[in-house]
């Protein structure tokens, strides 16, 4: 198990704002120390543009961005040469949108999502579905928050082309069975776009087992800097895929009227990179591996039970999500009629930050029957203390609207 | 008195409890919708006008106690008004909510609402109704 | 004027390699300690998710966020709405080819360029042409490395819808009179971008005043981070500009089968931005503000006629660019028959970093009849004695090579 | 003596200057080409082979001292091997230049090319050549 009181002090912004308890993960985690000095010693030591340099320092730099490379393929359980790195999931995610659906898609194709997808994993597939002429298609959640199976089997034909999930809900915290969705979707030639946005931080991730074909995270979300996130491509599916941005790094011969393009990773990635960013991804993926991303999950987990524990003792307090093994640390939750965001600030004077609304989630809560939610969500850094001043928070908060309830 | 003391007081919460002017009207000259894109709240204003006075107003939408409470006291408030008066009190009121100058007497009871100045995720909440009115009054002028 | 050697103090760079002379910012720039701690002070105090937070830290967050807004449109004489966070001046000019080119674009149409434009500024219109059926078109430059002019008034016809042109080449130092060409492409009704990503670091920008639709620009050319850039669109063009990347912060309704979409500049932001590094990009604009751009200018032009006088010392070599007032601090250079590689790998053992290669630049180099060539390019910590190193490493070079040239 | 002076020695920049196999075959059973993305060097291995043997082999392109001399060594070195002992060469010059492991003696002149190992980003000007013979051996042997 985690010693989360002790990684608190990996953290500066804990003894930055004393007496915060920071749980919102799920929207963007914090920074430790070595995230933040990767990214400092980086640019006051080596940065120059990379791949392009003749010169010992731009060498040094393109070894540290492909080291990123390597350190986030290792994460991943991956081939170097199957990371793109892109600005978050959403980038990843619309990239595949881009390149793979306006190569493929036709009028009468399926693109098979679910509705407890983030907007990330819809929105671009709906800007595709109106050029493509393609049809959007969801498989609906159970009133326990689980992906209805029977729904799914229904659904998925030999129109579905795609068959996009998010791996755990971030609102839900719903952990799906993506390997065997994924599975039956590409027996079905569906292609298949796994979004790992909360999957990646809080889960031991070995692609290679998800019978995906591409994987999108957000290195915000796992200790890394903003500006950075990954698509995760099977190796034969990022060969086949067309380019997405153009620009330089990513051709190899450019006359006026056309270009040839370069092998995967560097087609995908058009431009100067973000490299201190990729850094310090890389420095967050190592933090993560040396203490385990088992370690992590179960350190969620237990917290989470604890917390679903301690706030069934608050009265009026409705929680979203199922009860399980297949359940992530976030807590979604109404109190009586209160609104969410009324709920969040007077959290906030109580020194604890919670998100409220509807997390990119529209059709997830649209389902639940309500219009936003607050949501707790946890990770290394968070404590039972942490929890305890939620649940003490959320009792006086109750005090406070009583009669307004 | 804590800032949710001074912020959830007793006038805004009947407000947003029971608002005022809320529903379509039959036959509006202009319907005008504001979004708080960060946390999906939506209004819409209804205004039946000549494009010189504001007739009737009215409101429709879901949301927190502080913008809805800031609909219900906005329309009490603007109703009858001319456009150039309405126009006043909107510069007036995001004066005080966003600026967190001090609150304008012809205010009234909006000026409950002076707290939403310390608490910045939360003027988008108290102006939501006071933008849309703004396009709306746009929209009446242009018909 | 500056004193780069006293600025040469602001960046850690340089106290940590020392005797580095350090002549390829055109490429990217080094970065001020009031940059990389600007970024590190935001992770150690105020990081949360920006936008969609309902407690201290994340206003906190979103309000240094929007502060680097309004500094980038200080620092272009722009409104903040009107300026849209990017990755890159690459990403910028992708979005202005997908965003607006797949829904204008027919066959038959065409895309006016030049033939010293950044593959950044002609692949997105290679890819787009392909999709539109659109013909692209290039306005060639003189031996001079200006653009041909006569050729521009030729190729401006009303099938142009478009017209595409760097600011300031990266090659041959050449800055365009952009403000006239863009007039007239706009009288004939074609929408004008302009690729600022070597003009915004080294020229005094009023964006107002270029007659133009778009401006893209590089953060990490101009003092600031990587990850970071800016797409400035005038107030009615992005007004009119549909979305490029799909997901959370750019939509106002979602169902599953459509979404309706928030104002510019949320509209082009999807997902979790590169808020540290947007936040870097506005301390990087404040620097330069400090410093005045037109002091920037004044000594790239100065150390630039210094370095073209010394260079003439220096027999075989080859340069390229304009003389004159039209040209930044950029210098392109062959020796003898020596291939750039080579000569570039010299400089480097002599502590002179310069790139070579094409530059990102294929049809400008085919113009000039060579495959490459090797570049110096200044920036506001460069001296006269970095042009003396690389004056003294350009004759040793000569001596070392001679036999074989 | 200095890192330029182990590089630059004068059998590199003899084949450099006067490459040997240059030109494309008349009827290569394969062509390969490589590039190199940092820089735009380009160059094109043509293959005169049964799938086992390399009968023939030239290269054409164009390139720096590195990537030029690497090729024109390298195409005098495998002609006439077994596929199989070309792939063997293939990684024992892989080994020195990238790993930068000690020179194989049956790497021959190549052998001067061990400094790259110390200059990285001039180990894609040394590989260009041995990449694209790579790739046409597997084309061959498909075919
Ligand atoms: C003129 C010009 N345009 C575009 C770019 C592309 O910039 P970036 O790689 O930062 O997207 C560059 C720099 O490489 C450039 O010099
Ligand atoms: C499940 C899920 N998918 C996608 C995203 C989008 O991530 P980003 O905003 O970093 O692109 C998020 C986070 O907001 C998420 O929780």
């Amino acid at each position: 198990m985690l010693d989360a009181q002790a990684l608190k002090g990996d953290f500066p912004i804990f003894a930055n704002n004393p007496g915060l308890v920071f749980l919102d993960s799920a929207a963007s985690s914090q920074k430790p120390r070595a995230v933040i000095e990767a990214i400092s010693r980086y640019y006051e030591h080596d940065h120059a543009n990379v791949h392009r340099g003749a010169y010992a320092l731009s060498e040094r730099a393109t070894e540290a961005y492909e080291t990123a490379r390597r350190q986030m393929a290792r994460f991943l359980g991956a081939q170097p040469d199957e990371i793109v790195f892109v600005r978050n999931a959403t980038e990843a995610l619309n990239l595949t949108a881009y390149a793979w659906g306006l190569e493929h898609l036709r009028s009468g194709d399926e693109i098979l999502l679910t509705e407890m997808e983030h907007h990330a994993n819809l929105v671009p597939w709906q800007l595709l579905a109106r050029r493509s002429g393609a049809r959007i298609r969801a498989v609906p959640f159970t009133k326990e928050g689980r992906l209805d199976l029977d729904a799914f089997a229904a659904m998925l034909t030999d129109r579905t082309r795609v068959f996009g999930l998010t791996q755990m809900s971030n609102v839900l915290g719903t952990v799906n069975p993506v390997a065997e969705l994924a599975a039956a979707a590409r027996e079905r030639g569906a292609l298949v776009v796994v979004d790992g946005a909360q999957g990646a931080p809080h889960l031991p991730v070995r692609v290679s087992e998800l019978n995906a074909d591409f994987y999108a995270l957000s290195g915000h979300k796992m200790l890394g800097p903003t500006g950075a996130g990954v698509l995760w491509g099977r190796r034969e599916a990022l060969a086949d895929l067309p380019p997405f941005l153009g620009g330089g790094n990513m051709i190899e011969e450019v006359t006026i009227e056309r270009s040839s393009y370069a092998p995967p990773p560097q087609r995908f990635e058009a431009g100067t990179p973000a490299i201190a960013e990729a850094i310090g991804l890389g420095a967050a993926a190592d933090y993560l591996m040396a203490l385990g991303m088992e370690n992590v999950w179960e350190h969620d987990r237990a917290l989470l039970e604890y917390a679903l524990e301690r706030l069934a003792e608050v009265p009026d307090l409705h929680l979203y999500g199922p009860r399980g093994e297949d359940r992530g640390g976030v807590v979604a939750f109404n109190l009586g009629s209160l609104h969410p965001h009324d709920l969040a600030s007077a959290l906030d004077q109580a020194g604890v930050a919670v998100r409220s609304g509807h997390h990119c989630a529209q059709p997830l809560h649209r389902r639940l029957g309500v219009a936003a939610s607050a949501r707790a969500s946890f990770y290394v850094y968070n404590t039972r203390e942490d929890v305890e001043r939620l649940l003490q928070a959320l009792k006086e908060a109750r005090r406070f609207f009583a009669s307004w309830m | 008195m804590s800032l949710l003391e001074e912020l959830y007081r007793e006038t805004i919460m009947i407000h947003a409890q029971k608002p005022h002017n809320f529903g379509a009207l039959a036959n509006p000259t202009v319907e005008s919708r504001g979004h708080n894109t960060s946390c999906g709240d939506m209004i819409t204003i209804y205004l039946q006008s000549d494009g010189e006075r504001i007739a009737d107003v009215s409101f429709q939408g879901q949301g927190c106690a502080i913008s809805q409470s800031s609909a219900s006291m906005m329309t009490d408030l603007v109703k009858g008004r001319s456009f150039s008066e309405a126009r006043e009190l909107i510069k007036k009121f995001k004066e005080m909510v966003v600026e967190g100058k001090e609150a304008a007497p012809e205010l009234g009871d909006l000026r409950a609402l002076a707290g939403v100045s310390k608490l910045h995720s939360r003027v988008k909440c108290a102006t939501l109704a006071w933008n849309a009115l703004e396009q709306a009054l746009v929209e009446a002028q242009n018909k």
